[in-house]
């Protein structure tokens, strides 16, 4: 089985068991990669439970920083009995699988068109280290020394990453190396090394950075001015929770008193988490939520309230695989509708959809900005693919002497200045925002009463029609104000130029999305290609569709939520808009949208 | 529709001590029925807040959906008040605490939208002890949905229509007390004199307040055998102790014959005088309570007054530890890190 | 102010106070013309409050049989002071203000273009009646007994349906026929009579009955076998709970054991109510609840998991003024996209669009049959106009020996013969249809394990990407099956003959919508049009629009959401479907249809 | 992922009265962490149900969302069984129970499940007496979403990651008593010879039986101060009563001494028998109950065993008069009135 070399280009997976600390060693894995300065896109995959299943860790290495899922595993890590069968039979022909020898191989196991490389790993351990905890941990380092050798990792790296993770554990560094050593050796003694497929050091990371979507919407709140989470605990959404509040104890205690300036409260369960958000922001401070799919429905009741009675609110959708309980460890991207447009009666809702950590960031920082602008609900549209995964992404960036947009609120001296009465709900400026007062501001003036019932201007309860409708008018007119401040598409390859083809996607399908255009160009079909970024879309949506004769519109879910949203917002032509979707639980990879996109081609030519 | 209420109504044109009259603690003329319990509540509601001279905007108001919960409008036109949705006051309220915990919050609630559609929400309030006043006016039924049966109905207890109730009632304040909440009343929205330093004691408490008014609904729950009504509750009451609320700055100036009162001292330095009816009385212990009430439901009676009150009561600011300045007052220079930090951050992604 | 006489075609408002039994009596008066053989339309407008505040009850009177309202009122019976001002101003040039002269009106109420005819009610009623309760109720009556007058309506009509009120209560008859002739005869003495709009027996109304939405609603799902009712109060949805018991407690009672045979319960809220449902339709019982807009909200996830897991339900959403808590005594058609795609992930929900008490009752039946048939949840979409108020409308009909359809259920005797494994989601017949079991059905066999989770086709629990696809592709394939079993809509006019104009629309629209395309062909301009009964859409809906240049669509919400409907499921370009709306709280009317198609042709011209 | 479970695991090939051997009763292999307490008393319900000869197919097993909520599957695979949405177990349950009075509920679900999101569904089941055994696998935290504090934990007990819970715990006990559940115990998830019966006598009661299980989790909260310690509720138990249950064929062969011994009849026959520790207990006296309840707290003890029971518990179908068959039964001829009924309904609208 002779094979070519292959620099930079390699799907390798770690089949391991949940809840053995196998993760921290394939991070720590990655990371040696990473340092090598190659992009590389990581993904656990793992089940709905705590402690013994099957769970699987992918590392996508590629030297072009293609970052999408790739199909097809060149080498396969197996060391779970469980998974065995299908974790070989997952290996690309011509690719390698490495297992532990410790046992011989059973022969229903031999694939005649893959390689074989057994490390006797537990054996190894076992002579090496006593206390059974020890055994099992440093198996883990044994396979990545191996793997390292046969991949061409600098060993070096590797343990550079390992001195940084134990840093206040300096003692377990020397039986760290030698595990590394031990797996590193065996291979050196045994096989040729390295594999065709293998690594080399290049530069193509640069300032880059490598983390979860979650942790950077949480540290984008943090610096957004947050000062109020209320939630409760949902895969995948959980661990913005979890960093919020790690970095506030770090980042937003008061020195001298030890107090926190800002409130981590567990809700009873989603329905009070939104509600508290609710309050928050309607008392004045900054407030958001983050959830998966079952919370938005739970919390469709008061995303109405928020709309009518204009409320600033920030939501974290973080989505996973629906419908109902569904695949709660899976990736979708199938809450557009029901996102967009939660609740009973005519609401909307503007969203925003990041497709990067880095994005993450800014957007839920703008969300707040946005949310206190418009007065009204903004949902940040991630997934678990983005929120729980490591992603190669730029730094997060925030501008010295960046200050909020609080929007319009009235303050005291204001409120004292003020001749005419003060109306909650008056287009004051023409734009269809009114302007609001916190609570407790000013002792005779600027109080209102805050309803989901229909109101007049002044917040008065009303059941006029006219009332009603020039209300609900104005919140119209509000909604165009939106497309004005939303974040705009961004654009690849030849844009506007009147070209036949157009390619639509947005959140995490862009990764997958570039590099289909750019396998698609290979194969001599040019694509222009648009990513957007919001919701209700920027004129310059419209205007690319409006400019291309036909468009593909790329997602993940079974409905084609997204084209939906297109057709019905823009009054696009359907027939112009070809669904490309993915929904089967896996992130969308390249090759799914290029074969794809081509059978279509194909059909209709 | 709304009225400006006229002035003449109020003959108390005496400014408190803030300088405001008892007409500027009222809000827009009810639109509940006529001599509905909830509006006698209103009325105390506005004589509590005009005796112990709070400032209008130092409180907020908020509310579930209900009859009840409509009556944040009838009083405090110069408070914020939010009207929020079914059974969700309390969630609402936990926010706005959470946002700025200057204010005083009182919150109105329903049976039903308390004891049914709330239970959750109310129930986890307490487990927070939110720094809050929680009313409940309590009708035994949905009034605003006509009349049907609520959680809080009496087993037997006989609908308008003449049905008896099959079910079990949830009684709100043994399920206050067995919840460990801070502070637990009972009256009834025809005690006024009882009422308005209870509501007044409950605005002083640092947790959550509780005070379940029984509050007769005249259209749909005010006929013969029904344990809501008003002359069944005026039949039954017992009250644990006659009740003063005395602000901190004022004096006490009554006497009270030795052993037969006693006297709590609130956080904000006010104090409850209790002139005990029962002599085994104590007002802060939590068992005796849970078994007065017992007791005195076996005897088909309905206690009233404060049946008690946790002195130290922490408040969840308290069991968050937050800072003392309210959170919506922070600005960019106490809540943004700096720049150098989030590249620090990056750093440690590399 | 001279008039041309007008016969059987006017419009009349009643204007009351909430709460003082002003309810019964124009009841009686409406039901005095439709005994008359007159086709009427009444309306209650009321506030959402229970005693006090002003009401109106509005009668349109129309002998061609249009049922929809009409604006401009011809004759205004005013007795609520709070409300005088608006109501005078209200009567259309030419009317006629009838009052309580009892007290002198005052100059500011003196229109010189209308006409007053006052009635000293209160007064002849203190000086004919002793108790204060009866001088308020026969006051009632007194009004009804002048303007049945006024109007020419026989008294001895009105007699017998006073007779009927009374039946079991025959004192009472006396002092009311006193009251009605007090009144009759009060404008005998001091008016020419009858007015030049009157009115005049006829045969218009055949067999028709007159009746509200809900109660029939509850009377379908009582026909259609439903055993088992959850609710929580809302309005306009709480009449068919209630109606639903009255008549449970007459006809679903067993004579011999006095045990009932349904289980009617008032749940805590509306997740429980729907979870109620959704557990006894499990358990094997026909189940439903009805609810309004917020209800919907509050059911999302829950409506996530009856689809997912394939469970009947039958939910009755009775429509009313969105988005919040909005105006919950006035009308909308606002939940169309809230209830065709509730909750999160990728689901659609099946609906039914009744326009008349007999569909209501009919669609109801069906929708018992369908939700079974199908294992989904079934939405009938009602709205407050059709729930509340009465309505003529033909004869509930149940046809002897009409069985339900209880859909795919294997017996014991089935289980006990079947050979291979049953599969709770194994596509047997190829109409993507299921076959269910209830618990307890067999000791052995045919045991499943119901989830919200991810299943495979025995309903065991998988996280692979491939059975998730092919379970959610088969529901996909299971709409299809759903489109060919759903009501067909109904076509008005030329149909289907490549005209340029067609109409479409659906529910209580349906009134006005017939009656605007007989005023556009009166101006010249030729609509086909179509009612629309069903989602998802029977195919001719789709070969109506395509055999139509230019479609108006006609709906009660401010953002055409089924025009998204029908462009989003149908793939129709946005730019022929025109959409005709009205959303201010009260029930649209043909001149605001005729009106609004002008000015869109008159634009495009 | 699931296996089937290999037959040697079970060495009871005896068959049980109805012919079903033990391996009957299982479910298919747990996917639980291994030493979770939720797969003893998994163990447990198979035990109680294999002993007292139940038809598999007679129970419906129910359960909300978490991995307590998971282990339906593990126990009784020819049951129909329903994996819900969390903390909406007992509404899908009132309506099976609805539709077929017939067979046995057995609902599953744990402290997130039934004190946080279900609180308000608990409580109702709870208010109609909803006839159904409703166990909670109480570990204190949410295993499943990785181990944050639940409405259970106790105040001050001690999270891995070291934090001081500072919120009073829900305690499901005191709640359900205050509720008037019909039927109240506490057990161990370690304590499977008291768990085996009070599991049966659940299954015996005519009304809600409620089974609070302290059911520790082994990965996220097991730790030195966690008062849901395996070892902390071991060392802490403090026991009513030791309890028999004996099913109506069954004979009483054991002898108690006099005086010590209190039996309970259940609605079906079937007997409880306990032995008391404590002389002054009647598991039938409310009262005592909840003051029993709380002196154990007061000391810092876990009071396990039967608390209360109400042997005139009515259950649902009791309050509404249902029919005996069950209405999933009825046919067109019973439910559909005739045609002739729907002509005179029409002419009552003309
Ligand atoms: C989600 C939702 N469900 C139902 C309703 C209808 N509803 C309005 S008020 C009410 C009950 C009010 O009862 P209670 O809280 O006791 O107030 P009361 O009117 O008796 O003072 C209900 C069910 C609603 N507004 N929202
Ligand atoms: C609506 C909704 N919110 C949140 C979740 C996530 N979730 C799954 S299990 C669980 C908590 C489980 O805790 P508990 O009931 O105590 O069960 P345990 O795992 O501890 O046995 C949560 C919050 C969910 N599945 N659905
Ligand atoms: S219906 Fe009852 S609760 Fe509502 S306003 Fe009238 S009396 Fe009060
Ligand atoms: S996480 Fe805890 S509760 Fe869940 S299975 Fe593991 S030990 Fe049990
Ligand atoms: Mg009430
Ligand atoms: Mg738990």
């Amino acid at each position: 089985m002779d094979q070519q070399t292959v620099v930079n280009d390699l799907v390798i997976r770690f089949a391991n068991v949940n809840g053995t600390g196998s993760a921290s060693a394939n991070d720590m894995f990655a990371k040696s990669i990473f340092r090598m300065g190659i992009p590389i896109t990581p993904k656990n995959i793992f089940p709905s439970n705590i402690q013994g299943l099957p769970t699987w860790y992918e590392i996508r290495v590629n030297g072009n920083g293609y970052l999408g899922r790739r199909a097809g595993i060149d080498v396969l890590v197996g060391v779970n009995p469980q998974s065995l069968r299908r974790d070989i039979d997952s290996v690309r022909p011509g690719g390698y699988f490495v297992y532990d020898s410790s046992k011989k191989l059973h022969n229903e196991f031999i694939r005649e068109d893959i390689n074989y490389i057994g490390v006797p790993m537990i054996a190894l351990s076992m002579e090496n280290y006593e206390r059974a905890r020890l055994q099992q941990l440093f198996k883990n380092i044994i396979y990545v020394g191996a793997v390292a050798t046969l991949l061409d990792i600098d060993l070096e790296v590797v343990k550079e990453v390992i001195a940084e993770q134990f840093e206040k554990k300096p003692k377990l560094l020397p039986p760290n190396y030698k595990a590394l050593e031990l797996g590193a050796n065996h291979i050196k003694e045994n096989y040729s090394y390295p594999l065709p497929i293998r690594l080399e050091k290049t530069d193509k990371v640069a300032d880059s950075i490598l983390i979860d979507g979650n942790t950077a919407c949480a540290l984008g709140a943090l610096y957004a001015g947050a000062s109020v989470m209320a939630w409760y605990p949902i895969t995948p959404s959980t661990s913005i929770a979890k960093a919020f509040e790690t970095y506030c104890k770090k980042l937003r205690v008061d020195p001298e008193t030890g107090k926190k300036r800002y409130a981590f409260v567990q809700a009873e369960d989603e329905l009070a988490a939104i509600g508290m958000v609710i309050g928050a922001t309607w008392g004045g401070a900054r407030a958001f939520s983050a959830t998966s799919g079952p919370g938005v429905s739970l919390m469709s009741e008061f995303i109405g309230l928020s709309y009518f009675a204009e409320i600033p609110v920030v939501l974290i959708n973080v989505q996973r695989g629906g419908p109902s309980t569904g695949m709660p460890t899976r990736t979708q991207q199938a809450d557009i509708i029901s996102s967009a447009y939660a609740s009973h009666g005519d609401t909307k809702h503007p969203l925003l959809f990041p497709s990067s950590p880095a994005e993450c960031f800014e957007f839920t920082a703008q969300a707040f900005d946005l949310a206190d602008r418009l007065q009204t609900l903004i949902m940040v549209i991630s997934d678990l693919d983005l929120g729980m995964n490591n992603h190669m992404s730029p730094p997060l960036q925030w501008e010295e002497g960046r200050n909020y947009d609080r929007g319009k609120v009235f303050t005291a001296e204001e409120l004292e200045n003020m001749t005419e009465e003060f109306g909650r709900y008056l287009d004051v400026d023409g734009d269809a925002i009114p302007y609001r007062t916190y609570p407790g501001t000013h002792p005779t003036k600027g109080s209102f009463f805050t309803r989901g019932t229909s109101h007049d201007e002044y917040a008065k309860y009303s059941e006029l029609g006219e009332v009603y409708q020039s209300n609900v008018d104005r919140l119209a007119k509000k909604w165009e104000t939106t497309k004005g401040l939303m974040p705009k598409p961004e654009f690849y390859q030849e844009v506007n130029q009147s070209k036949e083809l157009g390619l639509v996607f947005f959140g995490t399908t862009a990764y997958a999305a570039i590099e289909a255009m750019d396998q698609l160009k290979d194969g001599g079909v040019i694509i222009d290609s648009m990513r957007v970024k919001s919701f209700p879309f920027p004129s310059e949506v419209k205007e690319f569709i409006n400019t291309h004769e036909r468009l593909f519109v790329v997602e993940q879910n079974r409905d084609a939520q997204f084209r939906t949203l297109l057709i019905n917002e823009l009054d696009i032509d359907p027939s112009k808009l070809i669904p490309i979707l993915n929904y089967d639980g896996t992130p969308i990879t390249a090759d799914t949208i290029q074969k794809q996109i081509q059978e279509k081609l194909g059909v209709e030519v | 529709m709304s009225y400006l209420k006229p002035l003449f109504h109020h003959p108390e044109l005496k400014k408190n001590k803030v300088g405001y009259l008892k007409a500027d603690y009222e809000g827009v003329i009810s639109t509940l029925c006529a001599g509905c319990g909830h509006d006698s509540i209103s009325g105390a509601i506005v004589q509590a807040c005009y005796e112990i001279s709070l400032e209008p905007h130092r409180l907020a108001k908020l509310s579930g959906i209900g009859c009840s919960s409509k009556t944040p409008t009838y009083f405090l036109s110069n408070s914020h008040g939010f009207n929020s949705v079914h059974g969700r006051m309390p969630s609402i309220t936990t926010g706005a605490n959470m946002a700025n915990r200057n204010l005083i919050y009182l919150g109105v609630s329903g049976d039903g939208d308390t004891a049914s559609i709330g239970m959750g929400q109310f129930v986890h309030a307490i487990r927070r002890n939110l720094n809050m006043v929680y009313i409940v006016m309590n009708n035994g039924c949905y009034g605003l949905t006509k009349g049907q049966d609520s959680a809080t109905a009496d087993f037997g207890s006989v609908s308008k229509a003449g049905a008896h109730n099959p079910y079990q009632a949830i009684d709100l304040v043994g399920l206050a007390l067995e919840l460990n909440a801070s502070f637990v009343a009972r009256s009834f929205s025809g005690d006024k004199t009882q009422l308005v330093p209870l509501i007044q004691a409950a605005m002083s408490h640092p947790g959550f307040a509780f005070i379940d008014i029984i509050s007769p609904c005249v259209t749909f729950n005010n006929n013969v055998g029904s344990t809501k009504s008003y002359s069944h509750v005026r039949a039954h009451i017992e009250s644990t102790s006659q009740f003063d609320f005395v602000p901190r700055e004022e004096e006490i100036t009554v006497d009270y014959t030795e052993g037969s009162s006693a006297e709590v001292e609130l956080f904000d330095g006010s104090k409850i005088h209790l002139s005990k009816l029962a002599p085994d009385w104590n007002p802060t212990d939590r068992n005796t309570a849970v078994n007065r009430l017992q007791a005195a439901k076996d005897h088909g009676q309905i206690l009233t007054g404060l049946l008690y009150i946790n002195p130290d009561s922490q408040d969840l600011h308290k069991k968050l530890n937050t800072v003392q300045k309210p959170l919506n007052h922070l600005k960019e220079e106490e809540l943004t890190p700096e720049v150098g930090v989030l590249e620090k951050i990056n750093q440690s992604f590399r």
